[in-house]
């Protein structure tokens, strides 16, 4: 059966009434935040509706999501930005050069003309410009003290492995660090080896090497994935326990 | 390091890596075209975009979820590849955009794409799309999308989080063919286990310097094929002066421990003056 | 009898092969469900990164704060929550006296909202005992002033609007030097401002969820920060721990736990068919 | 930035006629522009931005008190935090009218149309129209009555925290459908991947309990499964993704270099 807007729409207004039945009773039960835990359990379950198929009630709840998210956007862009870094500064402290951003927010609203679109690039090159040129600060920040820190001793001692104070202690060389930094150095070089992209793999050597980079960079992806799972999986769990314990009352709440 | 007086020798080096860049793409601008070598997951845009055709469903374009960045145009270079290949075989194509900003350049990009293959009436206004800048809300929409529109391809290419995986699987269930790149190692993971292809890490860039065969791109990456050996010969060389000196965090620091942290430079300077 | 059992087989292991996802799906439905209605407990050894955190918080001294920077929101209580409770349950059973902060506006209802039930059962007074900071919109700015001048620097509190230095809590406390350790409990890269900006020789901890722990390890190597919790099992170490020492109880820490670890196992198990199945009908093929 | 203040009053209304008047007569001119020299001319507004920030770290710095610490500056650092960063943000926050417009339009003309689906386009727009209703006098300074506040609080804490909470939590399934699907050992590649995935999800969980007799001393303790699973965090992913950060950081560089110059001929310039 074909299910038409219309009577998705009927049996959603019927839906409304057990629904809102629920609600009130939670909110006397529980007051204010019984209500968000009524509604938050809602929807939580009309998301995970998606996970059977694609469906309407997935769909309904999804727009009503996005507009939300919409409205959300404008409050923050006004509340955490405009208000206080715009608007108040011209009208209450009468900083009017402020206003010299209105032209250049003007400008990039011409994109909806059809001639004269090109203008809206301007504001989008001023800050495409800013990106650009705060790269040369990141690339040096980010990545410097990282090539300090792959400079590794083939040679390490056991005490600077374990205490980086400075003391005559026992230079006994130790062989597990050896190893270790072997390891780190061949990982680090091969895996540069696979990313170059200008000269052919021409060497037997060098394809070898590019290959053994791969594999090892896949173990660093397999150890990625592995230590991700742990968040994703204590959410899932979170959002069961408030669906069976907050939401139905299933068993017994830990605070 | 804030600024470059910090480290002189460090913001040098940088001027350096810079200058290597540059040479090669002035030396490719001037004519001659470098070499390089073809990705395996360019074939593979071709032949999802043919799938998508035989089928006659859209192709659905993310260039990531971060706003107007280096790596979101880097990515509209490769979807005006798609676009234009798109345009010829006549096959729809729908792109969701995150950011307000990016929102307008993809509009004309996809335009003018439809512009240089002699096509402009192809091109529908409601194909690009603003949804949300709200991770999960955009997130949420793309996988109402992908379910409805039944959509064959998709090309995941840009800044991606923890949403990666829900575009991929839900791509997945609807059969899509899937290509994807990521400069976030975090996410390419997950993009390994759920897509069919996917562009690893500077990949990214190598593609769409192949795909466009512009002499900036490409002579660009063969600069910073060079600015990584450079940084290479540069690891390998502090390695062996540790190994030499059985430096590991002692008291007899090397020069090359101090030239990459702050006030190196004068650390050079004061060993220059101690030799004479 | 031998064809019978080929023809009997062959489509159980194309359906192993090929499992529906939905099938999949409400599987993990339930094998999380179970446990968080009934409770299991899985044995834990902490982590000597957790271990770190709270012997460092342990021992803070009578005339020293601890802040607490809780950046997060409902999208990761599953990790934070459970981090944050067994802190906060240390902080009050030894009596310190402490602060909280965030960088996200979202995140500042919520910190209260948990501060408060878990005082209560301390009873541990705003304004005496502890105190909030509010939202800290500029996070570089603050974290370089409270540095050097805190009552300057955050001004008033986010509760009573009082100016800090009338509120009791306060006392004796100036800046930096008076913090035994800034924890950030986060599910953003927030600790960098406390890494980079905060007064040198004052502590840093880090509570983060999993995902962030890989990428924090190099620092807690290497001394810049005194502790990680990571993620779930984090909170599960610090909550053992407060048990060990009689600083507090059990709570989300050791809840999740076993839902998580069922959902870890089905997840082997989910790889381990896939490979089975595989690896028989490929050999049934190659006969 | 006193020298920036006008004189109180209404002159500031003054003002905004004046600033609006000359940003018609720029765009008049502008729309009269020539077509060979949109490019400079874009070319030269996206050199002048990077230039601030490119100086501002290049130019030598000298000591100035900043909340009582000693920070190195030059003349442009002080322009970021006060000028270059609110117009950045401003500016972005105002274009965030752009995304939203083609938003409501869209779901608009299905609304007034009748396309199907047309009811959850309504949603929508009854949606995002609440949201901001609510949120402004919310937040508002002014005084409002306390049922506004609840309302807020459940559009909010109630409706969009939790499905943002759920969206979130949807990974956890397609992690496991994922893995079931891509885990299986069809290459060697496949299988490395799968492996080392394995060990650290055990050393993260219950996989210390396996191996809970070994002795955590002395080479005993290299038995262990956390052993493991931290040693491929340290020894190989740590390494293999730090050089492939730096080929992305290379990237970004060229890329960076490419647009500021002008000479990059994809999105931003092109014709």
């Amino acid at each position: 059966m074909k299910l038409t807007d219309r009577t998705i729409g009927i049996i959603a207004v019927i839906c409304l009434i057990p629904i809102s039945f629920g609600a009130y009773l939670y909110y006397l039960r529980f007051g204010q935040n019984g209500l968000n835990i009524f509604l938050g359990g809602l929807v939580t379950l009309a998301v995970y509706s998606t996970l059977y198929r694609e469906n309407p009630i997935y769909r309904f709840v999804e727009h009503i999501y996005l507009g939300l998210a919409a409205g959300y956007g404008v409050v923050i862009a006004w509340s955490e930005v405009l208000s206080t870094q715009w608007y108040d500064p011209i009208f209450k402290q009468h900083q009017w050069l402020w206003l010299w951003i209105l032209p250049l927010a003007i400008m990039a609203y011409f994109v909806f003309s059809k001639k004269h679109s090109w203008i809206s690039r301007i504001p989008l090159v001023i800050l495409s410009g800013f990106a650009a040129g705060t790269i040369f600060q990141g690339f040096v920040s980010q990545y410097f003290p990282q090539i300090q820190d792959s400079f590794k001793s083939l040679r390490p001692t056991i005490y600077t492995l374990q205490n980086p104070d400075p003391s005559p202690a026992a230079h006994i060389l130790s062989i597990s660090g050896a190893i270790n930094n072997a390891i780190f150095l061949i990982t680090l070089t091969s895996v540069l080896t696979y990313f170059f992209f200008s000269f052919e793999h021409k060497t037997k050597a060098i394809r070898g090497y590019a290959q053994v980079g791969r594999w090892l960079m896949m173990i660093g992806f397999g150890a990625i994935f592995g230590s991700t799972i742990m968040t994703r999986f204590a959410l899932l769990v979170d959002r069961m326990y408030f669906i069976l314990i907050e939401w139905m009352h299933l068993g017994h709440p830990i605070i | 390091m804030q600024h470059a007086c910090d480290n002189w020798f460090v913001a040098f080096f940088e001027g350096a890596l810079i200058m290597l860049i540059m040479v090669r793409i002035i030396k490719s601008m001037r004519g001659s075209i470098p070499f390089i070598r073809r990705i395996p997951g360019l074939n593979a845009i071709d032949e999802a975009i043919g799938r998508a055709t035989e089928m006659g469903k859209p192709i659905l374009m993310i260039p990531g979820i971060l706003g107007l960045d280096i790596v979101s145009l880097q990515a509209l270079n490769v979807f005006t590849h798609v676009t234009r290949t798109a345009a010829r075989f006549a096959t729809p194509i729908r792109m969701c955009v995150c950011d307000a900003t990016l929102y307008t350049i993809s509009q004309e990009v996809i335009q003018d794409a439809y512009q240089a293959e002699g096509k402009p009436e192809l091109y529908d206004p409601d194909s690009v799309r603003f949804l949300s800048d709200q991770q999960f809300a955009f997130a949420a929409s793309v996988a109402g999308l992908i379910q409805r529109e039944q959509v064959a391809a998709t090309f995941f290419l840009g800044s991606f989080f923890a949403e990666s995986l829900i575009f991929a699987e839900v791509a997945n269930s609807v059969g899509a063919i899937q290509v994807a790149g990521t400069v976030m190692t975090t996410q390419t993971p997950f993009f390994i286990a759920a897509c069919d292809y996917v562009i690893i890490g500077d990949e990214f860039y190598a593609a769409s310097a192949y795909l466009s065969k512009e002499p900036v791109a490409t002579g660009s990456l063969v600069g910073q094929d060079y600015a990584k050996l450079l940084l290479t010969f540069f690891i390998v060389l502090g390695s062996i002066i540790y190994t030499v000196t059985g430096y590991a965090g002692g008291p007899h620091v090397p020069l090359i421990h101090t030239l990459f942290a702050d006030g190196g430079w004068t650390a050079l300077l004061h060993s220059i003056r101690h030799l004479f | 009898m031998m064809n019978n059992t080929t023809n009997n087989e062959t489509p159980l292991l194309e359906k192993l092969q090929k499992i529906d996802r939905r099938i999949l799906y409400l599987i993990l439905v339930i094998v999380i469900a179970i446990p968080t209605i009934w409770p299991i407990n899985i044995p834990n050894a902490p982590l000597p990164m957790s271990r770190d955190l709270w012997n460092t918080i342990n021992a803070t001294p009578p005339n020293k704060i601890v802040l607490l920077s809780s950046t997060w929101t409902k999208n990761t209580r599953g990790e934070n929550q459970g981090q944050m409770e067994a802190i906060l349950n240390q902080l009050m059973s030894r009596h310190i006296r402490f602060a909280i902060s965030t960088f996200d506006p979202r995140g500042s209802q919520v910190a209260l909202n948990l501060v408060n039930s878990v005082a209560k059962k301390y009873g541990y007074v705003y304004g005496k005992n502890w105190v909030d900071f509010g939202y800290q919109p500029n996070g570089v700015n603050y974290v370089k002033g409270i540095s050097v001048d805190l009552i300057q620097t955050v001004k008033r509190d986010a509760v009573l609007k009082k100016p800090l230095q009338d509120l009791p809590v306060m006392k004796g406390i100036r800046n930096a030097d008076n913090i035994q350790i800034v924890v950030e409990i986060s599910a953003s890269s927030s600790q960098y401002y406390w890494i980079q900006f905060l007064k040198p020789g004052v502590k840093v901890g880090f509570a983060c969820t999993s995902v962030m722990a890989p990428e924090a390890i190099p620092y807690y190597t290497s001394h810049q920060l005194a502790g990680i919790l990571w993620g779930a099992k984090g909170a599960y170490d610090y909550e053992q721990l407060n048990v060990e020492h009689h600083t507090g109880g059990w709570g989300s820490g050791r809840q999740y736990m076993g839902p998580l670890s069922a959902a870890f196992g089905l997840v082997i198990l989910s790889i381990f068919v896939g490979n089975l199945a595989m690896f028989l009908s490929r050999k049934r093929s190659r006969q | 930035m006193h020298n920036w203040e006008i004189a109180q009053g209404n002159t500031i209304w003054l003002a905004l006629a004046g600033v609006l008047l000359v940003t018609f007569i720029v765009i008049g001119l502008l729309t009269k522009l020539p077509l060979t020299l949109r490019r400079p001319l874009l070319s030269v507004l996206v050199f002048v931005s990077g230039l601030f920030y490119a100086l501002e770290y290049f130019l030598p710095t000298h000591m100035v008190l900043d909340h009582g610490v000693l920070v190195p500056e030059n003349f442009l650092t002080d322009l970021i935090p006060n000028i270059i960063n609110p117009l950045a943000q401003d500016l972005s926050a105002l274009l965030f009218g752009l995304g939203l417009f083609s938003l409501i339009r869209m779901h608009f003309n299905n609304v007034v149309r009748q396309r199907s689906g047309w009811v959850n386009s309504l949603a929508l727009l009854v949606s995002t129209l609440s949201m901001m209703v609510f949120g402004f006098w919310s937040r508002a300074n002014l005084h409002h009555p306390q049922w506004v506040d609840q309302v807020y609080h459940h559009l909010f804490d109630g409706v969009y925290q939790n499905m943002d909470a759920a969206m979130f939590s949807l990974i956890a399934f397609f992690i496991l459908s994922a893995s079931y699907r891509a885990f299986r050992i069809r290459s060697f590649e496949a299988s490395i991947l799968m492996t080392s995935a394995l060990i650290v999800l055990l050393g993260l969980s219950f996989g210390g309990l396996i191996t809970d007799k070994v002795p955590d001393y002395g080479l005993w303790s290299n038995f262990r499964i956390e052993t493991w699973s931290s040693w491929i965090l340290n020894i190989i992913s740590s390494p293999g993704l730090r050089a492939i950060d730096f080929g992305v950081g290379l990237g970004g560089l060229a890329m960076g270099l490419r647009i500021w110059l002008g000479i990059e001929k994809g999105a931003l310039f092109g014709d």
